[in-house]
C-alpha cells in the first residue's frame, strides 16, 4: 500500500512535524518514505504544507498531486487541498476551526474537533496529534507504539515531560473515529 | 479630548502598541480578526490624551488618531 | 544493512561532503538551499573544519578557489542567482585547474525569480555560464541517499581530474527529508597534491596556479590540455541509470526531480501496457550520448521531460542526431509537473504515434 | 476633531508582509510621510532590495525597481543619472547593504551619487531566516552563528555610518533607531532631512535605522525593541556623522 | 556616396550607439574594448550624454539596469571575464524586460586567458550564462561598418521587444581600423515608454520593474510570457548573410571574424574549382536553423568555422539534424585561423569526401 | 669589502616586464627582502591580482596564485584558512583593491584575516592603459577622465587606509611611499612590520605604498616620482592608521 | 592588386603610424582597407606590429598569415616574420638597426639605412617614413600626394611644422629605391 | 671606500639612480644593451659613500653596493 498524504494548515498548527512524525514512523517499520515541505516566505504568516509519501515501494515522485489523504487544518487548507484528493481518498479536517463542510462524496471525510479535544487534554499544540491518532486508527498505515518510540527518541531534555500528553491525544484521537 | 481608532483588520497583535501607550488603555481583544490575530483596542477612550505613540510606533499603520 | 537515518536533501550536501572529507565551507545564504551554511556552521568546529560566510558569492567562489589550490577538499554552494555571479570564478577555476566541489540547489528564473524548484540552469551548468571553452562535471542525483553518495563523488572526480565539479539539484531536493544510510568511505583518502600552493618547503619548486596565458600559444596549449582532459572525462566518467528502455517504445530522458515524478508516471502507463522506459543521465556532463545513440539506433523514441522550458532537451537531440524523434514535456520554472501531466503527455504521445499510423 | 496621525499617501494601502512587529513597517511610514511632506511623491522612484523589503513596491506609492542583491546603489545610480530631476531612493537590508553590497554603497557614496539610502540596519538577515550579518553582534547566535559571533574569525559589526563617513562626497549620513516614540520622530526628522538634501541637489545621503527582527532574533516584537535599545545601540552609536550644514558651520 | 571615414572596431561600437540615440554608458576597462569606454568618456559629455566608469562589471550592469528601466536607452561593454560578472544582471535585466544593449569583445577564456580575440563566449551569449529560462538577441557583426549599423539594429531590437541584447564580437574586430559611412538615421525615434519608472507623475499608474515571482503561477506566468515573446523573436528576427551558398556541395557556417576569415579562404578553394559557400549568421540567437535546416534538405554538407573548441557548431548540428555531415574546424582561444589554414581544412573535407566516393 | 646591498632570495632572478622607472619593482623587492629577512620565504604563498602585477608569481621566488580582479583577498582568506601556518599575502592595485574589489578587502579586514596586503596605489589603471582609478586625483587626465577628474560626479579619491580603520579588526594599517631613499627605507620598515604581525598571528594587516606609473602618468620616471611627492602625498597623508602596539601602549 | 603588409618593429618606431598613414592613403584613393594593431601587453616594451591590407576588392581576413610585403625596423621583427613572406614578396629592413642579412632568397629584400638617413634630416623619428617614402615607390600602391594629404590632415596645431621634414623623409626614401 | 656594479643587461635606463645620487656619479651610458636602453653607469667609482641610494630606488634591482 501506498499513502500519498498532504498536511496543511497554518503555520503554528504542527502540520510540518506529524507530517515528519508520519515519515520517521514509516522508516522505522522499515518503509519506503519521503517528506516534502512548503518552504520559502510561502511560510511566514500565510499556510504551510507538507507532502508525505510512505509505501512498501521506493518512493517516485515526492510530490503529491492527487493525495490518496489530507489533513486540512484550517479553512485556506481545505479549499486550496481538497479538489486534488484521489477519488477513494480520505479527508480529516480540523472542524474546530473550519465550519464549512467539505464538497467531495467521492471520498471519505472525517471531521476532527481537533482543537476542542486539544483544549479539553489543556494545551492547544497538541491539536496535530489528536488528528495523527485519527489517521493511526483509520489507515494503519504504522504503529501506535512506532509513533510513540519516534517522540520518545525526538522528544528529549525538557521536553520529554510532554510524551505523554502526546501519547493521550493520539489516542483520544484514535478512539474518536474508533 | 482625543480619540485613536484601529483599522483591526490590519493588526497583527505585535502589542507594541501597548507596550508604549503613556496611559496604558490599549489592550489586546479577545477576538481574531480573519488573520487570525488578536487586535489592539482602546477600551477607556476618554483616556487617550492623543499623544499618538501607539500610532507612531504601530509597524502596520493601524492606528488614526484624532484630537 | 546499516541503520537508516531522515535526512532533508541540503543536510545530505553538507554532511555528505564532510564524510567525503571535505573540510572548508565557503557560502552565501540563499533559499533554498540555506540548510547547508546553516548545518556546516554547526558542523565544521566539530570535525575541525572551516566554514565562512562569505560577503557574497563572488568572494565565496573565490576562496574556494584559494583553498582549493592551497590542496584543500573545499566547496561552495548556493541557488541560481547566486551560482550565475561564479561564474567568472568558475572559469577561473576550470582554467586553473583547481579540484573543487560547486552545489547549485536551483530555483525558479531568471532573475529574482521564485524560490520553488526549477531545472532551468542545466545550460549554465553544462554549457558552460562562464567565459571560454571549459566544462564541469556535473552530476544530477535525485534522491537523497544519491545525494550523499554523489557528493564523495563528487570530491573524488575533482581531485581526480582537478577539475571543478558541479552536483546540481532543484529546491525540491534540497527541501525533502528521505531515510538515508550513512557510511564511512573506506577508500577515503586525498590524493597528494604536489602542484598546490603548499609553501616551497624543503625543496618543493615552486607551485603556480593561474589562468593566464599572455602569448597566443601559450593559451592555446592551455585550452588543447583542457580539451584533451575532456575527451577523457567523457570517455570515463559517463554515469546514467536505465529503467525498462530494452523493450520500450518511448523513453523518458529526465533528470533528478523530473526522473522522479517520470518515474511514478512511468509505473502508471506501464500498468495500462504502454511501452516506456526510463532513461535518467546522472552525469549532465559528459551527456550519456553515446548511449542515447545507441537507443536511438535501435529504434526508440525519446520524450526530454525537465522543469524549463527545454534545455537538456539539445543534448538529447544531438546524441539522437535525427535518427528517432525527440518530444519535450516541461513546465516553464515554479512549477514541478505532476505525476498525471506527465501521465498524460506520455499517453499523448503513444496517441499520436497510432493516428501517425 | 481633527485627524493628527493619518495614514501617508506614499503608502498604499496593502497591508505588509512583515512578521508582527517587525520595524520595517515603521520605516516604511517615515519614508512614505517623508515623501509626503516634501510633496514629492509622483516625482519618487524606490528601488527595492533582496531581503524582507523585496516586496517595497507593493507598499511604497510610487514607481520602483527591485534591484539585484546587493545592488541597489547601482541601480539607483543608473535612474537617477538618467531622469536627475526624479528623487530616487534605495531601501536595503543590512545583507543587502553592507555584506554583498559593500562595494555599491562605498562607490555610489564616493561618487556623491544625488539619492538617498535607507539603511535598515536589523543585525540580521531576515527573509533568509536568521543568518549572521555583517552587523551581527559578537557573540550573538543566528543560524549560521550557531555558537554566537565570533570575532576571532568572523570579525566585528561594521559600522556603516562611520565608514562612509571617511569619504569626502557623502552629503549626509545618520543614523537613527526606532525603538520608542522620541527616536521615531528623531528617526523621521532624519530621514525626512536626507530627502531634502536630495532634492536639494545636495549629493548622497543615508540614514541608518536600527531595526528589530523579532521572528530571527526568537523574541516578542516588545521584547525585540528593549533589545534594539540595551545591545544594538551601543554597538552602532547614534547620531549624524555627516552634514553639509554642519561641514559649512 | 557618403564620406568614409577610417575607424577602430571600438570606437564603431561607441560611435554606433550615439548615432542610435544612446545617451547613458556604464563601463569597467578591460582589454581589448577599452576603446569603447574611453571614447565615451571623451563624447558623452559632448553629446549631453552620461558616462560613468562603475566600480565593477557587477556594478555597470546594474546601472544599466536602472537607466534601462527608467526608459533611457542605455548600454555596458566588457570583454568575455567581466561579461562573466553581468550574468546575474543579464538575468535579471531579461527577466524584468528592460532594453540595454551589451557589448562583449571577447578575448581569449577561459579564466584571465589572454587578449586575444576569440569567439569561445558563444554558449554563454546564446545559451544563457546566467540562470533560468531566458534568451538575448545576439548580434555578430563582421566588420567596422557592420557594428555601427548593428549597434542601430541592437538598440532598435531592445526596445521593441523590451530585451536585453547583445552584441557579441572578437577582440580583432574591436581593435581593427577600417573605413565606415557614418549617418543620421531618419528613423531615429525612441518609442514611448509607459512601463518605465519615470514617477507617477499626472496620474500615471505605478511602473514596476522587477523579476520576482513568489507564487509558482506568477513566475510561471512570467516565463510563458517570455517564452512566447522569444517564439516571435525566432520567427521575425532572425538575421544572416549567404555567399556562393546555391551551387555549393559544402558550405562554412562563421560568423565575426571567422567568417571574414573563411570567405577570403572560401575564394581561394573557388579558384581551383571547389564548390564551397559561406554562410555567416548574423544573429546567433535567434539562430537562422530554419534556413540551414533547408540547405541541409538539399544535401549540402556544412563546416563550422569557429575561434573556440565548437560551440556554435551545436545550433548547426541542431539545425541540420542528421541530415547532413557538419565538420569543425576551430582554433582553440588564443589563436586566430589563418586563411591558409582554413583553406587547408576545406580542401582536406573535400579530399575525404573523394576518398569515401 | 663586503657586499650591503645585494639581490634578495625572495625574488626571482628574471627581470620583471614593468616599464622603466615603475615604482611596482621597488615595492616588489621590499617585499621580498622583508620577506628574506623574516625568513618565511619556504612557508609564503603570493596572490597576484589583475594589473600590472599579475606576473607577481614570475618573480616572487615563492608558491603563488593568481587571483580574479578584486578577489586576492578572498583568495588568501581561502589559502589562510586552509594553511594556518602559512604566511599569506596579496599585491593589488588600487583598480584591484580599491574599485571591484573594495569588498572582499573591506570583509577580509573586517575579518581580521590574518594575511598581509600590499596595495600599490599608483592612482591610475597601469595594465589596460591608464584609465581613471578611484584613487585618481581631482583634476587628473585620464583615458577615461579626458577633462580631468571631475568631482562633481566621480567623486573624490578614495582613502583606503583611513576607510578600513573604521573597522575594529585590522592589526597593522600604513601608508608608505618610494619617491625617495628615506621614504624607501620607511616603506620597507612598514611591509616588514606588516608580515611580522602575521607571522605573530597578530590579524590582518595592509601596507598601501604610494607608487607611480610614468608610462600612463606620461612623465619620465624621474619627474613622476616628483609628481608623486607634491601631488599625491597631500592627498594620501602617509603614516601608521593602526598598530596594535600603539592601540595597546 | 592586394597589399597585404606588415609593419613591425620596436614600440618607439613609428610602425602602426606608417600602418595607418597606407591605411588613410589607401581610403582616400577609393579602395578597400583594413588596419590591424598587434594590442595588450604584448606592445609594452616588446615589439608591435600591424597589418595593412588594401585591395581593389572588400577585405576578407584582416589578418595576414602571409604578407606580400614586410617591413622590419628591428631585428627581433625581422626574425619573425620573415619566414612569413608570400614567395615574390617584398621585405623591406631597417639596415640601420639590423645587422644580420635576411636569408630569403625568393622575395626582393630591400635594405633601408632608415635611421642614418632620418639621423641626416635631423630628427631619428622620421626613419619610418622614409621606409613609407621606399615602400611608396616600389608598389605604387598609393601616391605620394595623397600620403601628404593624409599627412596634412592629421598633423595640425603643433605638428603642423613637422610635415615638411615628413614630407623630405619621404622623398628620401622613395629616390633610395628609385 | 665603496663600490657599486651594475648588472648592465637588467637595466632599463629610468635614470632614476642618477637623479637621486648625492655624489652625482651615475651617468648614462652611451652603448645600448640588448633591450634597447642605455645603461647606467659610474664613472668616478672612488667618490661613491656606499649610501646604496641608487640601489634602493632601483626597480631593477641593477646595483649592488659594496663597502
Ligand atoms: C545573489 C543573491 N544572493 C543571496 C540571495 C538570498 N538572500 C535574499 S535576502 C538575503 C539577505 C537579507 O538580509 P538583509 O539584507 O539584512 O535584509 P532583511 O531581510 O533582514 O530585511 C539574502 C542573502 C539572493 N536573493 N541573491
Ligand atoms: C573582471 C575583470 N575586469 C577588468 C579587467 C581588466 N583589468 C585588468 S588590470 C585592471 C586594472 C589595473 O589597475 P590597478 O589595479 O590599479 O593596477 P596597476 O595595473 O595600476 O598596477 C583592469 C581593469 C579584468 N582583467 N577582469
Ligand atoms: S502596534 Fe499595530 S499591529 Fe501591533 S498590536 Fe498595536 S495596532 Fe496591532
Ligand atoms: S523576518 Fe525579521 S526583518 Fe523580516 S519581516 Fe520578519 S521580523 Fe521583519
Ligand atoms: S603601466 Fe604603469 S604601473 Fe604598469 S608597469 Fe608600466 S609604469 Fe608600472
Ligand atoms: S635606477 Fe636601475 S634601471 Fe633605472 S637607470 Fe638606474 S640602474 Fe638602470
Amino acid at each position: 500500500m501506498t499513502l500519498e498524504a498532504i498536511f496543511a494548515g497554518f503555520g503554528g498548527q504542527g502540520v510540518m512535524l506529524i507530517g515528519q512524525l508520519l515519515a520517521y514512523a514509516g522508516m522505522y517499520e522499515g518503509k519506503q518514505v519521503s517528506w516534502f515541505p512548503s518552504y520559502g516566505p510561502e511560510m511566514r504568516g500565510g499556510t504551510a504544507n507538507c507532502s508525505v509519501v510512505v509505501s512498501d515501494e521506493p518512493v517516485g515522485s515526492p510530490v503529491i498531486s492527487e493525495p490518496n489523504l489530507l489533513v486540512a487544518m484550517n479553512r485556506p487548507s481545505l479549499e486550496k487541498f481538497e479538489p486534488m484528493v484521489k477519488s477513494g481518498g480520505m479527508l480529516f479536517y480540523n472542524s474546530s476551526l473550519i465550519h464549512i463542510t467539505p464538497k467531495r462524496t467521492d471520498i471519505e471525510v472525517i471531521p476532527i474537533p481537533a482543537n476542542d479535544i486539544a483544549a479539553e487534554l489543556g494545551n492547544a499544540k497538541v491539536a496535530n496529534m489528536v488528528v495523527m491518532g485519527a489517521i493511526l486508527k483509520k489507515t494503519g498505515i504504522v504503529d501506535l507504539e512506532t509513533v510513540i518510540s519516534v517522540l520518545k527518541k525526538t522528544m528529549t531534555g525538557n521536553k520529554a515531560k510532554l510524551i505523554a500528553l502526546n501519547q493521550q491525544a493520539l489516542e483520544k484521537g484514535m478512539e474518536l473515529v474508533g | 479630548m482625543a480619540k485613536v481608532t484601529f483599522n483591526e483588520e490590519r493588526c497583527k497583535g505585535c502589542e507594541i502598541c501597548v507596550s508604549v501607550c503613556p496611559k496604558q488603555i490599549i489592550h489586546m481583544a479577545d477576538r481574531f480578526n480573519s488573520k487570525g490575530y488578536r487586535p489592539a483596542e482602546v477600551i477607556e477612550q476618554d483616556k487617550c490624551i492623543g499623544c499618538a505613540f501607539c500610532a507612531r510606533m504601530c509597524p502596520d499603520v493601524v492606528i488614526e488618531v484624532y484630537k | 544493512m546499516a541503520e537508516r537515518i531522515m535526512m532533508k536533501g541540503n543536510e545530505a550536501f553538507a554532511e555528505g561532503a564532510i564524510k567525503a572529507g571535505c573540510h572548508f565551507f565557503f557560502g552565501y545564504p540563499i533559499t533554498p538551499q540555506n540548510e547547508i551554511p546553516e548545518y556546516m556552521s554547526r558542523r565544521m568546529p566539530e570535525v575541525g573544519g572551516t566554514f565562512i560566510q562569505a560577503e557574497s558569492e563572488v568572494s565565496a567562489i573565490n576562496m574556494v578557489y584559494g583553498a582549493g589550490g592551497a590542496g584543500a577538499r573545499a566547496m561552495t554552494s548556493s541557488s541560481s542567482p547566486g551560482v550565475s555571479l561564479k561564474q567568472e570564478g568558475i572559469s577561473y577555476i576550470a582554467a586553473a585547474e583547481v579540484p573543487c566541489v560547486i552545489v547549485n540547489v536551483a530555483r525558479g528564473g531568471p532573475g529574482l525569480g521564485g524560490l520553488t524548484p526549477s531545472q532551468a540552469d542545466y545550460f549554465q551548468a553544462v554549457k558552460g555560464g562562464g567565459h571560454g571553452d571549459y566544462h564541469m562535471v556535473v552530476f544530477a542525483p535525485a534522491s537523497v541517499q544519491e545525494i550523499i553518495d554523489l557528493m564523495y563523488e563528487a570530491f573524488v572526480t575533482a581531485d581526480k581530474y582537478r577539475t571543478p565539479v558541479m552536483v546540481l539539484a532543484d529546491g525540491l531536493l534540497g527541501q525533502m527529508m528521505e531515510p538515508v544510510v550513512l557510511r564511512d568511505w573506506e577508500d577515503l583518502q586525498i590524493p597528494e597534491k604536489p602542484w598546490a600552493t603548499t609553501g616551497m618547503v624543503s625543496g618543493k619548486p615552486q607551485s603556480v596556479i593561474n589562468s593566464l596565458g599572455l602569448a597566443p600559444e601559450e593559451l592555446e596549449n592551455l585550452n588543447l590540455r583542457l580539451q584533451k582532459k575532456y575527451r577523457t572525462i567523457e570517455e570515463n566518467g559517463v554515469r546514467y541509470e536505465e529503467d525498462g528502455v530494452e523493450d520500450a517504445e518511448l523513453i523518458i530522458v529526465a533528470y533528478g526531480t523530473s526522473a522522479r515524478v517520470s518515474k511514478s508516471a512511468i509505473a502508471k502507463a506501464r500498468a495500462e501496457g504502454k511501452k516506456v522506459g526510463l532513461f535518467r543521465p546522472i552525469t549532465l556532463w559528459p551527456f550519456p550520448s553515446k548511449r542515447l545513440a545507441e537507443l536511438a539506433e535501435a529504434g526508440k523514441r525519446f520524450m526530454a521531460v525537465e522543469m524549463s522550458a527545454g534545455q537538456m532537451i539539445e543534448d538529447v537531440k544531438l546524441a539522437v542526431n535525427g535518427k528517432t524523434e525527440v518530444e519535450f514535456y516541461g513546465r516553464y520554472n515554479g512549477a514541478i509537473p505532476s505525476v498525471t501531466e506527465v501521465y498524460q503527455a506520455i499517453i499523448k504521445s503513444f496517441d499520436n504515434r497510432e493516428v501517425q499510423k | 476633531m481633527k485627524q493628527v496621525f493619518g495614514y501617508p499617501e506614499s503608502l498604499q494601502t496593502r497591508p505588509n508582509h512583515y512578521c508582527p512587529g517587525c520595524t520595517h513597517g515603521i520605516i516604511h511610514r517615515l519614508v512614505a510621510e517623508a515623501i509626503d511632506e516634501l510633496q514629492v511623491r509622483e516625482k519618487a522612484i524606490a528601488v527595492a532590495p533582496v531581503g524582507c523589503a523585496v516586496l517595497a513596491y507593493n507598499y511604497f506609492n510610487c514607481d520602483a525597481q527591485q534591484a539585484a542583491h546587493g545592488r541597489a546603489p547601482a541601480v539607483a545610480t543608473g535612474i537617477k543619472r538618467a531622469l536627475p530631476d526624479r528623487i530616487v531612493f534605495t531601501y536595503q537590508g543590512d545583507g543587502d547593504l553592507a555584506s554583498i553590497g559593500m562595494a555599491e554603497i562605498v562607490h555610489a557614496a564616493n561618487r556623491g551619487e544625488n539619492i538617498t539610502v535607507i539603511f535598515v540596519n536589523n543585525a540580521i538577515y531576515g527573509m533568509t531566516g536568521g543568518q549572521m550579518a555583517p552587523t551581527t553582534l559578537p557573540g550573538q547566535k543566528t543560524t549560521t552563528s550557531p555558537y554566537g559571533r565570533d570575532t576571532a574569525t568572523t570579525g566585528y559589526p561594521i559600522q556603516v555610518c562611520e565608514m562612509l563617513s571617511t569619504l569626502k562626497a557623502p552629503a549626509f549620513i545618520a543614523r537613527v533607531s526606532v525603538h520608542d516614540p522620541k527616536n521615531v520622530l528623531k528617526a523621521k526628522e532624519a530621514i525626512k532631512k536626507a530627502f531634502e538634501y536630495q532634492v536639494n541637489g545636495k549629493g548622497f545621503t543615508l540614514v541608518e535605522v536600527l531595526s528589530t527582527c523579532p521572528t530571527n532574533w526568537g523574541m516578542t516584537p516588545v521584547e525585540a525593541l528593549k533589545w534594539l535599545e540595551n545591545n544594538m545601540i551601543p554597538a552602532f552609536p547614534l547620531g549624524t556623522f555627516r552634514s553639509l550644514e554642519e561641514v559649512s558651520k
